[in-house]
């Protein structure tokens, strides 16, 4: 089972982990989660993020993700949730679970999703501080992080 | 009537988040390319610079296409210019 | 900041997560997780787990392999919590929470802490399924997996 | 008076989960290993042998000692027999 969601306003990790732990029989015996935070940006407490999105396309790519994921482990449920629009330091960005019988599946899992988001999502992020602008991209660090899963 | 969109950087460097086209003749294909060259004095040199630069890419009908050169056109169809993306 | 407990008692991930987050300045961009959950035995629903520790030694067990990820990642904040006593199946068995600036520490900890929490952790572990009652030990996997971190 | 503690399967295989030493002269240290000596007729064969398996490990005021051989015991001091251990 598997739970995608794209949205402006805020998410509730513990509505989303009873909801995913809900769906989850007597073998499930691992849950692994990653909550993404938005930091501060040159120590300003003032800055601020702005996600932008292609609704529809977005979707699908972080659900071509998901179904990656569900090909390379076995998962007995998965919920990425995103959001998008202008977010502040120390605001949710991002959450992923993941549930498996075994530990293993499941932390693969979870930060594989992570990982490929950064580079694979079709989201767009423009960094506000101290009154400049700029858009983010992708470090090289995420680049090969996200090599780092070919062929694994 | 193509719709024609621009995101992100892409978007502030052409100064406007879509542009509509109708080809002249009504029901025959259209080439991705030809798209570009008609797109091309709406941008100005600095718009249709950063439109072509190695790293955007090109979706039609949300689905990326390899380069503008093979790929056909028809009317209905959503074209989007994507520069690089970054989540999480 | 570290948060280490040993209870017999459920724990709640959400009042766990808001702690945590209280913890955390605008700096912190990631939090990994895992919660482990009961598995059925052989497929009998009916099975249970038997959980025992050494008051004290236990404690300070989890204590060093908290001490060794600090040691190993930059890490914001560390919560584990193990269950003891008696728990069936779906029941919540052990929570690990770990913050940090960024998403690699934080994933790379929370998963030595699991892995570790199955090699080097005094707990001991008996199986009833079936009227039959065994003692588990880490398996072959688990011992590998703790190993693999040894030199990285 | 020297506490000794058994754990898990130790604690079935011993059929007890604490016992009790106190050495003769008080005051003196003694060997780990003249304790497992003494303990050797409380447990009989079976017990005796699943205490010094290979893959139990002694720990003494909740540390963990290499063997028996070298460590010196005083009153009070906690002694612990822990079979293989796995949480998580």
């Amino acid at each position: 089972m598997q739970r995608i969601r794209i949205q402006t306003d805020d998410f509730s990790v513990d509505g989303e982990w009873k909801a995913l732990r809900e769906q989850l029989d007597a073998n499930a015996g691992a849950v692994a989660a990653f909550v993404g935070l938005v930091r501060e940006v040159q120590g300003d407490r003032g800055s601020s993020l702005e996600l932008e999105h292609y609704a529809g396309m977005t979707e699908r790519s972080v659900a071509a993700i998901v179904a990656e994921a569900e090909r390379r482990w076995r998962l007995a449920a998965v919920t990425v949730i995103h959001r998008v629009g202008r977010l502040r330091p120390t605001d949710q960005i991002v959450l992923v679970l993941t549930a498996s019988a075994h530990r293993s599946d499941a932390l693969a899992a979870c930060e594989f999703i992570i990982d490929r988001l950064k580079t694979d999502a079709i989201f767009w992020k423009r960094e506000t501080a101290d009154g400049d602008t700029r858009w983010v991209e992708a470090t090289e660090q995420d680049v090969e992080r996200a090599k780092g899963w070919v062929g694994r | 009537m193509i719709r024609v969109l621009f995101f992100a950087s892409l978007r502030e460097a052409v100064g406007m988040d879509a542009w509509t086209y109708s080809p002249g003749s009504a029901g025959s294909s259209l080439r991705l390319s030809a798209l570009l060259a008609a797109l091309k004095p709406a941008l100005g040199p600095e718009g249709y610079a950063a439109l072509t630069a190695e790293n955007v890419r090109i979706a039609v009908n949300q689905e990326f296409v390899d380069g503008p050169a093979r790929v056909d056109l028809k009317s209905g169809d959503e074209v989007a210019f994507l520069p690089p993306v970054t989540g999480g």
